[in-house]
């Protein structure tokens, strides 16, 4: 019997279906802790019309950039776009729909959707374009927002290390979203530079317990860096 | 004269004080952290989920894994926390960060700022700076006091999309140092050698003019 | 003759599947950890922040930080995962536990359960019970059919207060194993001995019998 | 200067500023990883009319307990009580007043606190007294209830380990409540077992960030155990 070994071994199979009219949660911000092998995967699948919920869309041929060269994708939700000229040629030409959401709200909305709460309020956006057409409502004299959460038919992870029960932790700031979106996905794949042992990882020190993690894969990066800044050796 | 970027910054980091948390935005703000006073700790915050950012690495240390939220390559300090991106706005969010300075288009005298939209342009996304200037008590806003063209940025009301609506207290322009309270921008200092009438000119919005108001004092 | 507590547990652990994430509540539930099939692999969620626990620890490894929502000193087993309360409850109200088990007062046939509160008696709370039958798809209730004055559990209405509405589907008694739907009481098994009549005889709710109603299987 | 030195070297100096009629949120879980001396402090100050938000109210002599014998606290909310008798009385007495409150509702009520949520939306509670007089809304044909955030004048939190900049971690399922309670105290002050080094705790692996955290004071603890349970060694 399976138990709870969550180890896949291709990325066809890691990807398993997947389907066009998709929604898919991405972790990462900017360039930095993205599943770049697993969107390769979904480029390869050539799986179109999806909706992808991320804080950012890559850039130009890397990241999720690479899903627009064939216009895979419908919708994307972010805070922050266009770094990429294909990007904006799309949204400029219609063919690409944008929903932009404070960073804040996006990361508490897919907390929100893995943790059962439908929705909640904030004071990011009241006032502003954001909160058109949403709910305000006064709490202790002060004007909220109501933000309804987000899930997936997809959760796409990269993590550090994982067992195979799919215990997972993050590396730096590439944490990011990425323990959010792992919670949110009706399956839920991550991609780790490491697959260790089961009682390596400290019970204590999990960031994603793998009962979030549907299947885990083991995959090479080349983990680009957007914004090179160096200070000279001391 | 107007102050440079650099004096800017240096204003803006007379504000600071020891034990701060600070969020610094995009630009000038970025700035301030190489005007923090000697002897003072302070600790910034990237709401890219890194509590303590330290200075860019070298060459050698560089890592793609560790990175602020403008993107660029950085460090952590000694004693620094790195999270997920809820948690970072909880704190964001929740009001524990001391002190957020970010730039902005204009801000009117009801407190609210325009940073992130400009119509018919092409938008890239308000990215965190909705909830910071929604999460944050203290804030300062910092940016020229008018456009090239001359146009003024300080206003009886935004012109643009905002980015928050009533959270803004404090204003450092390259002219001066303003509060706004009671639906005015009150002028609290002025860069050295720039005249109020400068000032009031360049001013839109209703501007409170106390008997006295300084010069600004750099080190 | 009716099941014992032991036999309820044992037909409860013929729902596991393997790999499943298992919430097992306080009495009956709890031994049904007892009866997991040989070579199937099962995960124990505990509410206080605990996923994957083990087995109680010996005189020299107990640890008073280390306990079940039950508040019992317990081992964590190897591939486990700690939290907090807040994580643990997201876990549980996003659906993520595949199977929850838990006693209750009162079930009826439209899913109500009441398992924590009866008026005019000592409310002692209803810890974690609510978040549990509100979160999870798929619940398993144990309780004896009737009171031991003979009066039945399985009602047309709960008379006690609610622990949560419309969220119970699977019944698991002394007597029976039944699934509610269509606000009816479906008799899917039967205790072996017991009959039908009996069964009838002590559910007030709207019962629906099949035409075959097998005995329960023991292995 | 101070700087980020949030050590004090006294009980008297952790919990200064305490007042009559303040709420005060307690990390803990049953005995398991509670301020059991931040907790005698309180009892030593005889603050009174206190509001005291925890899962839990201790036992009879240790615990939140010791704060009933000398009748100060007002209310509590929590998920289960009566584990003791003096509580049981003063409840039927009508000196005491509860709260009662679901256990993930109350621990994302104090989450929420923190976060700057002042309310959100669970399914929890629907149906049952719990939700009498609370908002109803439904979400995708399902009920919510409407829940609003807990925040306190002071939180008292129980961690394993800190250093002087206040990040701290928690050992084993003592952490239960305490991060929660941590985010969202006007003044959260934060008992350990041992202060460790700036720099020795891996910034990955910080369960409370020390900018929640105002001041940490290193203890001893009796650490009772309320069920022992236990099996013959194989």
């Amino acid at each position: 019997m399976a138990g709870f070994d969550k180890v896949v071994t291709s990325y066809e199979d890691a990807m398993a279906g997947l389907e066009d009219g998709m929604t898919v949660l991405a972790g990462g911000f900017g360039l930095c802790g993205i599943p770049e092998n697993l969107i390769q995967e979904i480029k390869r699948r050539q799986t179109r019309d999806l909706t992808i919920v991320s804080n950012n869309c890559g850039v130009d041929g890397f990241g999720l950039g690479v899903l627009l060269e064939d216009k895979q994708v419908r919708k994307m939700v972010s805070s922050y776009v266009g770094e990429n000229a294909l990007f904006e040629k799309q949204l400029l030409d219609g063919e690409l729909e944008v929903e932009l959401t404070p960073q804040g709200t996006l990361a508490e909305k897919m907390r929100a959707g893995g943790a059962g709460i439908p929705a909640f309020f904030t004071a990011t956006g009241v006032g502003t374009p954001i909160g058109e057409g949403k709910e305000v409502r006064v709490f202790n004299g002060r004007e909220y927002l109501m933000e309804e959460a987000i899930t997936g038919d997809f959760a796409i992870v990269k993590g550090w290390k994982a067992d195979r029960y799919g215990n997972v932790i993050y590396r730096h700031t590439a944490q990011n979203f990425n323990p959010l979106a792992a919670t949110a996905g009706k399956i839920t794949v991550v991609e780790v530079e490491e697959i260790v042992e089961v009682g390596e990882l400290d019970p204590a020190q999990i960031h994603t317990p793998g009962i979030y993690v549907d299947r885990v894969i083991q995959g090479t990066f080349e983990k680009r860096i957007e914004k090179r800044t160096v200070r000279s050796a001391d | 004269m107007a102050l440079t970027r650099e004096q800017m910054a240096q204003r803006v980091a007379q504000e600071l004080q020891d034990g701060f948390y600070v969020n610094l935005g995009i630009g000038i703000p970025t700035l301030v952290a190489n005007f923090i006073p000697e002897g003072m700790e302070v600790m910034l915050q990237s709401e890219n989920g890194l509590l303590g950012m330290g200075e860019f690495p070298t060459e050698e240390t560089i890592d793609a894994d560790m990175i602020n939220a403008g993107k660029q390559t950085v460090t952590a300090v000694k004693g620094a926390s790195i999270f997920s991106s809820a948690e970072s706005f909880a704190m964001i969010r929740g009001g524990h960060v001391d002190l957020t300075v970010l730039g902005a288009f204009e801000v009117d005298v009801n407190g609210n700022i325009a940073s992130w939209m400009i119509p018919n342009k092409l938008i890239k996304g308000m990215g965190g700076a909705m909830d910071l200037v929604a999460g944050a008590d203290n804030i300062i806003v910092t940016m020229t006091h008018a456009s090239k063209s001359g146009e003024s940025k300080l206003l009886t009301d935004c012109s643009l999309p905002l980015t928050g609506k009533g959270c803004i207290k404090k204003v450092l322009t390259d002219l001066a140092w303003l509060e706004i309270a009671d639906g005015a921008f009150i002028l609290k200092e002025r860069a050295p050698g720039v005249s109020i009438e400068e000032i009031q000119e360049k001013t839109q919005g209703k501007l409170i003019v106390p008997d006295h108001v300084p010069e600004m004092v750099f080190a």
